[in-house]
């Protein structure tokens, strides 16, 4: 390696801190947690080497707040900061600033960044390189987004130009609907990502959403991780991640991963990137890049015996990317979310009272979650990743049914259930996966009955049980009564046993 | 006792009728159903029914029992909490914020008829839009929120009074 | 796969009972626990299907306890039973009574299992197969015991003829050692084995201990799984293991499989066995084989993407072993014990009142253990297994030292501090392993001035903290309050809230 | 307050000199050090001290006070608690079973001498035999166990009393 980092700051929150804290320990990196108001308690504030407080809840006074972090990286002498997933992750002018201040980015150069993070400046890239694209413009404009729609024909999909991620994504059914949506897009993305505009594509029918895992280092060298099939989305959001990709044949495979390379070479592309895909028959279609790592990584992670942080810490301190070794297996993500199934998946907030993790061979969980955390509202509803590795696809997902049927979280309202129900689904065992899998098959879903009236019998118990109150329990963790305060009294220690 | 399951209106009428050992035997609404219940280390506990065994938990906080069956999670109330919230002939008496979060618009105003299901409030809360509907037919009483606000959770969001239409009649609550 | 399982009953507890049902369950088998009345609330009981109590806490009347565990298999219709390890996993006459009651035995055939479980005539096999063994006798007897000694010199090893895993072992440095030894040993075996009988050996100066995971099918073929090194023990027993072997020659582990796999032919081995070597300088000498799952496999299934229990139900329902793929990587699993390493290792019970778990990349953790779980004197002191994978020894090694610092419980003494630091130490980095590293390094280790400042301030906030207080949890499982004690005042919920 | 670790003889004198805000002084003997403590999510918190932080947790249970310091555990009683249990001249006046057990040998008799180390009773658990021992030279006022006999953690197996020889001073107990 060219350089020596010895001190990374990890500017996010949440699993992703946390994960990127626990991979940077084992080159022996120090490493820094940034926290806002609301995550003073959180699992990556304790788990990292040192902690600041840079703003308050708000993510664009705290996470997003390129100043402070720039700030606190140079206070405690870090000579790296990885930006996670989401938040700054794809914002050029983050790259920027943390260059400018001498400290590496793990991630691309800021110009490559905001080249592909740019949606519409990847397709031109993907078109010079000749990867076949999606059709679709860039405008927030009613007049322009209307002849468009004339042009391809409905349903028509609006989505953020800029980021990632699904957010503010809307499938338009008829030309009535256009306007309002083309509003609430905007602000959405506005909000989001501090940047309004807006993209609008031909919706496909029946597409599966493929992509592909690159690395590029500074030496001109970039490889691919093979794919992830990640078409089981709701709200347009991944919720289900695995590869390899079901049924598709070596020769798809090989074609975008060439694609993926292309993109990436004609990019410039270094460190960790996503090359995002539409899928339908026999056709593939470049949908965006995402120039970070993903949340649904683990799954290349399981299948190539690798550790993908890993990597962006060496290719950050000038290491070279080999050709991986051939995968091995079928790995299997799932995304546990604070939000209600039954009810549109609202999201959900709430204090965890008890946790129950699965564990055991081929079961890996992501997760920042302990008892008495907090979930809050200030940020997305991401509670924990779980993913299972198996021999095949089946041995994989059985490993996964379990391991969900092993998982509870008490207190706050979360999708595991829903998950298990999907992944132990005929449906999904047949592996009919399109993006339109879960308005087909689970968009009415409700817990089973029998598991309704183990709940009744439980609350039965539990509305008997004395020492079932958990009313004591902090409503928030500014309320939280501090072991200090019980301090001035220790002395009476031995009156009170 | 009476419990509604949070999001649901329905109430669930439940009775524990006798116990012997380990062996419980509970009525909900007109059926009757015997299960096992064995304590485990961490508090929680297995409940077998039907052939089937589930790991339980549960807690109460504030008004709440909350339970899991597996990964399932749930949580009641007792009715009468819930039905502190109700008024006759209306699913409930007030729109509520589900979470913390911020009013990004308000899409109804002091004296308006609503239809069930017509949005009313539109909330911003884990950088997601949520609207909240009307659960049933009502005649909106008082806006309590402007646009631009934030809320805490179970903040009155709008106040509810029963259409002038209604003349007693329980109208059916349905599910959001 | 000739015969369908349907059904499984794991004689076992702990760890390694939940640890098998997990895997039964990729397959969709039912699984059946059975139990010890000190074993009531533990999680292999609530993780099967079904569950019987089998017995008082004793092991000779519960887990031992052949009669009660076939009746138990015959009683709920399983299929098959699985032995894990320890218990009657290496009780060839617990497998006849199971192919007697028409059941399949996850494990070799009984008289394979006699052949090779029994010390004496596993050598005789090995010698006749031509692999190198340890200059050894089998005698209880103080008179050739001591020609014995005589003949090879001190020090010699006095351990039981049948099982495994340590117990009653005994070095003897002098002759005027040797009658209590002697005497200690025959006890011990007793005890745990049911069989008295003691075999003496030569004992080396600084081997290390290397064994081969053996796989054999019921058509005749016999594959191996690499090797893993487990010199690192305390008692005589196995703390940390890992695979591959750090420093062996390619060439010593091509002839030590070779050796592995021409005995377990020579002995007609199916199922999963390990054959156990002493390596000192370039020699190896035949240890035993352990016919039998062993504790630390799952170092081999990291590094060959397997799991060792699905392969065990496939071999028993008459499936095929193939050529494994390529290993990849490194993986070291380290056992944490319920006993106190500043004092002797002695063994320590107690209610865990909190526990956390590590998790994230390359880290699996497989334990029975939760909040509230009481560690009994009943059964021996193993709380879990840590293991870690990494592309290489110190990528594996980086991950298991932070896996370690995440890892906390409270209410029992354990040697996880110990395990760390060991395996943080230069000595283990530098892989100077052998069966006398602990000796050597870490006899007398304390932990260190810096943890017991903390633990001190610690202290004196716990004592002054009213929340701290946990008198209210129960002794034992027996004195458990019981959610039902509360039910007959369910009515009275809406006043106590 | 005076602490010891269990396992241990040594008395830890230690108390909280100040507080301010999340900063902690402590006198550990003749020392003093100042951590800052930050409670996390669980109930438990990061002790940072010396430019290294520690996840700690703590509770109490019965006498004693039980805290991790990452995965190091401790158990720390309050030393007047552990004295209640000494006698003068005497490390222990009380051989007791550090677990639940079987007592598979005595090796003594009422009224014997024994010196400091020497093995007193041999009981069996956890599949292991663990040899007790004499903490300092004491003369044995009563056994109260016999062989085969199975007893509980904290059963006190063997009383001892001063040896004779013993003129008052205090001999300096020893860890096991």
């Amino acid at each position: 390696m060219a350089r020596r980092l010895k001190k990374l700051l990890v500017a996010n929150r949440g699993e992703i801190a946390l994960r990127i804290i626990r991979s940077a320990r084992v080159f022996g990196l120090k490493t820094v947690a940034v926290y806002s108001a609301a995550d003073a308690t959180s699992a990556h504030v304790g788990a990292a080497d040192e902690a600041i407080l840079i703003g308050p809840a708000e993510a664009a006074k705290s996470y997003l707040n390129i100043a402070a972090i720039v700030a606190a990286a140079k206070q405690f002498g870090a000579d790296a900061i990885h930006p996670g997933y989401g938040f700054l992750s794809e914002r050029p002018e983050f790259a920027q600033a943390t260059a400018d201040a001498q400290i590496v980015f793990v991630g691309p150069r800021p110009e490559v960044m905001a080249a592909l993070g740019d949606k519409v400046a990847a397709r031109r890239i993907a078109v010079a390189a000749g990867v076949p694209v999606v059709p679709g413009i860039e405008t927030a404009e009613i007049s322009a987004a209307r002849e468009f729609a004339a042009l391809v024909g409905y349903p028509i999909l609006i989505k953020a130009a800029a980021g990632g991620g699904g957010r503010g994504m809307r499938v338009v059914a008829e030309a009535s609907q256009l306007e309002t949506a083309l509003e609430a897009a905007a602000r959405e993305a506005t909000a989001a990502f501090g940047d309004g505009r807006i993209f609008i594509e031909k919706y496909l029918a029946h597409p599966r959403h493929i992509e592909i895992q690159i690395l590029g280092d500074d030496h001109g060298n970039v490889v691919a991780l093979g794919e992830r099939d990640c078409s089981i989305q709701r709200r347009h959001q991944k919720i289900i991640e695995e590869s390899p990709a079901p049924g598709l044949s070596a020769e798809m495979r090989a074609k975008m991963i060439d694609a993926a390379l292309k993109l990436a070479r004609a990019a410039g592309y270094t460190n960790a990137g996503t090359a995002e895909f539409l899928v339908e028959s026999d056709n593939f279609y470049f949908l965006e890049v995402n120039a970070r790592l993903q949340v649904e990584h683990p799954v290349t992670e399981m299948r190539f015996g690798c550790d993908l942080v890993c990597e962006q810490l060496r290719i950050a301190s000038g290491g070279k990317v080999d050709e991986p070794a051939a995968p091995r297996g079928a790995a299997i993500e799932c995304r546990i979310n604070a939000e209600d199934p039954e009810h549109d998946f609202r999201p959900a907030t709430g204090t965890v009272l008890h946790l129950r993790v699965p564990g055991g061979p081929g079961v890996r969980f992501d997760s920042h979650l302990t008892s008495g955390a907090e979930v809050t509202p200030w940020y997305d509803g991401l509670l924990g990743k779980l993913i299972c590795y198996g021999a095949d696809r089946e041995e994989a997902r059985g490993r996964l049914v379990n391991a969900l049927g092993e998982f509870s979280l008490l207190g706050v309202t979360n999708n595991a259930a829903y998950l298990r129900d999907i992944i132990a689904s005929d449906q999904f065992r047949d592996a009919k996966l399109s993006t339109h899998f879960i308005d087909s098959f689970f968009s009415g879903w409700r817990i089973g009955g029998p598991e309704i009236d183990a709940a009744i019998v439980a609350a039965l118990i539990t509305a008997g049980d004395p020492q079932a109150e958990t009313g004591a329990l902090p409503q928030n963790n500014n309320q939280r009564r501090s072991p200090w305060d019980g301090l001035g009294n220790f002395e009476l220690w031995g009156s009170r046993k | 006792m009476k419990l509604m399951r949070a999001g649901d209106s329905r109430e669930i009428d439940a009775e524990v009728i006798a116990r012997d050992g380990n062996t419980i035997r509970v009525r909900i609404g007109d059926r009757e159903l015997v299960a096992d219940f064995t304590p485990n280390a961490d508090g929680g506990g297995i409940l077998a029914n039907d052939g089937r065994r589930y790991p339980i938990f549960g807690a109460r906080r504030k008004e709440s029992i909350f339970v899991s069956v597996g990964p399932a999670s749930f949580e009641f109330k007792p009715a009468e909490a819930a039905a502190r919230r109700r008024t006759r002939g209306l699913a409930a008496a007030e729109i509520t914020a589900p979470m913390p979060g911020k009013v990004l618009k308000v899409l109804v105003r002091d004296g308006d008829l609503v239809e069930a299901g017509q949005p009313l409030v539109v909330i911003e809360a884990m950088k997601m839009e949520t609207t909240l509907g009307a659960e049933s037919a009502a005649m909106v009483k008082h806006v309590r929120v402007e646009e631009g606000q934030t809320v805490d959770h179970g903040a009155v969001l709008i106040e509810l009074s029963p259409p002038p239409a209604s003349s007693g009649r329980e109208s059916a609550p349905r599910a959001r």
